[in-house]
């Protein structure tokens, strides 16, 4: 069902828990649906230089939030909005087709966090 | 390493004896069961003795089975199958608002094709009121149809009370047996049921075999059509090997009955208590009128498919009615109906016992399952409580 | 006593391969295939590696072939569930007279829902003119369905013609094909049909394990509602091994295809020639376009059961359409459609070849054979001739 | 499906043949339904002393036949008469149920045949 990459992001995921210090935070999904990825982002110069998540879902949800948090660091704000949800799934060499829009909110929750920096830091 | 399967709802491997009965079936007396000659009369005899050890599990007689290739097969089956012999006496059909799901989509077939249908609420347990069958009745009322045991809560219906009912009103009154043939004692005459549906891989018996009980002089319309197998209600060429196999399964479900219950209970009852003990963890259905090796919770603040899939990498398997473990995508309606919010419906997990399911497994499980709760809700961000939580209804983005 | 199978139409015994690669999924990958973890997973890969050599056989896509239980079930399938999604469109079906009976009783449940059916007669081989296909059209037509060969008189329609017809008018095209897979090439594109049966006791594969091609965007109305398998429209717990078993069945049928039909055919051209020597012997069907398998006569003055069991006392299988040798007590319309007369139906046998049949077994047939017409003829009272025979209507007594 | 019985007298029948100078012939069935008895009976002295059958039909209508043939002989005519088509079931250790009426057709053929004999002899 799922690639090997997933299990392994799902089953060892990376960056695991809350940012008490965050610049930006993001939530995306809903309990009710299944799945909710709360994202954590450190920023400075422009540049990601830390993210956290926080997650209530399935397997494929875990390690998208996994693999998200681990792939914007150290790119700049721009480079991170342009993570989607394809660009994650090929990173975790596929996600089921059922899955790619119900637990696949690792992009959305990203761009809200970078959103919710923005507006903290005024811009 | 060592797996422990705790889904025998889902279904069964086959019992070494059950396979050893059907393998001469495949090769050597692979003879149509129509045919005239020495493997199609052998075949024949074979489905006749399966015949009656399957009868005999539910205490009918063996012209009332009728072999089918399903559970799925024979719930369609009674419900329209009863629908169309009947509908001119009426055209209201009552079932559960907790039936499986080949009982609610076929009678949401005949709602199409003109039939009224009534589906009845259950209390938070998920135990059907029988009063509230009563209430349900109309002057078009023809078939009640409620599932006898939940394959996702556990729950015995109280069957004999609601035929109470159906006799008084000289209604015909059908019910899904799926997941209680096999797993506790099922008498179709002290049910009083006019029809049952079981299937053989629920009792270590194969894929491909189930059968509906039909009571002796029932009317039944034809599901399937053609030449004159099963008495011309049920046509297609036998499936000998798999009928072999149900004989053969039930034969021994009937034989160990009551030692797989009194097993699969003590154990069950280990689980259950120890699951409990870890906190927002929650028994769904009975505690009580429940099936003997089932147990089913829903876990506050974490996901059934990552327990399901945590589980399993640790060899234990098991399922779950969330909505990202079903492939519909849909919290189980059976949750829903109980009460529980759809929230915590994502946090579903059920166990189910076997025959070969051992102490040291269940020791085993209790060691894991809490650690496995743990970890998720390690990761989760309502670890600390629902607070902060949206809206309460999903819809899909697309 | 060596037997010698030549009933090949009715089942066959399962290929020692097919057997091997069941085997796994009773036991070991007993899992359901909507489980997520190891045995679910691995029972879910072997369906859908099935359903792609399934595919290939007819030359479908994967995506385009419904597993079901049996032919019949296909056939019911197609015909209702073609019958419910287009009947606002209109309420007309054209089947022909020589359906086989799961097409024909489906196609009168059909009529008693308020569908229009025509039956399309047959010419003296069993071969359906395309013509009156067109003849019969009406505005309110929305299925045609023609099987593809007859397993009784082994004749081969012209689906390729009638395809024409079907898709000048944008008629849903349907053919029962449980006769032809395996046996000859079938191709659903060159064929040009929208839905195709075929079962996998014919080609050597397991009872309980066939299929519906529905080409890909065709709508069809469930018949048996339930669960998700089979993308929601034919719900079940898969009969894993079975469906593993068809998956094999139709990978070695279509590598040994034209070796199977080269050896059948030259047997039967045998078998044939020999038994027109005998005098008042008669084939039925086509000379030519028949299935290269089937030899079906007519024995003048006997009876086809007591040829059946003279045959099966020297060890030859095989069967009839006469009466007394069907379990209904009526002899095969499809003979009647042919212009058979009813006395001389009685006299029906057919003889189907299949790929373990010998050269020695055709000898030894073809030296039994008309031995055993004599004996009987030797016992009829008609042995000089149909003169002074009664009535030619038959009312049984009671 | 047959009784050892039947599949005896099916495959080895007793009395076969026409009968030049029968006393009596009784015939019964129709080919189209399946099934045609002809019964000869020779008759000495109000007994039958000899029986033949010639016979259209399926395994169950030849050992009925044959067995009737068998049962008659040294019979007087009243106790031929006697016999019924439960009779020669029992005889032949019983016969498939849809069997019994329409190839069962032994006891009315005999019948007929001890009929034409009275018809004959002018009783
Ligand atoms: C032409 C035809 N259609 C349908 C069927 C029914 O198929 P099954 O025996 O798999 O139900 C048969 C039976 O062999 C058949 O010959
Ligand atoms: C209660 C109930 N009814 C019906 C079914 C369908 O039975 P089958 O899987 O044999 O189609 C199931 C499935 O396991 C079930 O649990």
């Amino acid at each position: 069902m799922y690639s090997a990459k997933v299990m392994d992001h799902f089953t060892n995921p990376r960056n695991v828990g809350e940012m008490p210090d965050a610049d930006g935070i993001g939530t995306e999904g809903n309990p009710v649906c299944g799945d909710v990825m709360k994202i954590y982002i450190k920023v400075s110069d422009d540049k990601i230089t830390d993210a956290k998540f926080q997650t209530f879902g399935c397997g494929a949800a875990i390690a998208v939030s996994s693999m998200v948090t681990e792939m914007v660091k150290g790119l700049t704000l721009d480079e991170a909005l342009k993570i989607t949800k394809a660009s994650l799934a090929e990173a975790l060499d596929g996600l089921p087709p059922q899955k790619m829009h119900c637990s696949n909110l690792g992009a959305d929750a990203l761009h809200k966090a970078i959103e919710d920096y923005k507006v903290k830091q005024g811009k | 390493m060592k797996t422990i399967y705790l889904d025998h709802v889902a279904t069964n491997p086959l019992h070494p004896e059950v396979l050893e009965a059907m393998l001469p079936y495949f090769r050597e007396l692979y003879g149509n069961p129509l045919s005239i000659y020495e493997p199609g009369l052998k075949a024949r005899e074979a489905i006749e003795k399966a015949r009656e050890s399957t009868a005999a599990l539910i205490n009918a007689k063996p012209k009332e089975i009728i072999f089918t290739a399903s559970g799925a097969e024979a719930n369609n089956f009674a419900l329209k199958g009863i629908a169309y012999a009947n509908q001119n006496k009426g055209k209201h059909i009552i079932v559960s608002k907790i039936e499986h799901h080949s009982v609610l989509n076929t009678a949401r077939f005949l709602e199409k094709s003109g039939f009224a249908v009534t589906y009845l609420p259950v209390d938070k347990y998920g135990l059907i009121n029988p009063e509230d069958v009563e209430k349900a009745l109309t002057k078009e009322t023809i078939l009640i149809s409620i599932i006898h045991a939940s394959p996702e809560i556990g729950a015995i219906e109280p069957i004999v009370e609601i035929s109470r009912i159906a006799k008084q009103k000289g209604l015909i009154l059908h019910t899904d047996a799926v997941a209680s043939v096999g797993n506790i004692p099922v008498d179709v005459q002290a049910l009083g049921v006019d029809l049952l549906s079981f299937t053989a891989h629920q009792f270590y018996g194969p894929k491909g075999a189930a059968a509906l009980y039909v009571r002796e002089g029932g009317r039944i319309v034809p599901l399937i059509y053609g030449g004159i197998q099963e008495g011309g209600r049920r046509a297609g060429t036998e499936n000998v090997p798999a009928i072999v196999g149900m004989g053969k399964a039930a034969e021994l479900a009937k034989r160990d009955l009551q030692k797989r219950m009194d097993r699969v209970k003590v154990l069950r009852d280990k689980l259950i208590t120890n699951a409990l003990k870890t906190e927002k963890v929650l028994l769904t259905g009975p505690p009580e009128k429940r099936l003997p090796g089932h147990a089913s919770f829903v876990v506050e603040y974490i996901e059934g498919e990552a327990m399901l899939l945590l589980l399993a990498a640790k060899g234990i398997y098991s399922a779950s009615g969330s909505a990202c473990s079903s492939k519909a995508l849909k919290a189980s309606p059976v949750l829903i109906s109980i009460g529980i919010p759809a929230h915590l419906a994502q946090g579903s997990v059920v166990f189910t016992l076997g025959e070969e399911t051992t102490e040291e497994d269940i020791n085993y499980f209790n060691e894991t399952f809490p650690q496995i709760i743990s970890r998720l809700r390690g990761i989760s961000p309502y670890a600390k409580g629902w607070e902060g939580m949206e809206g309460s209804s999903c819809t899909v983005q697309k």
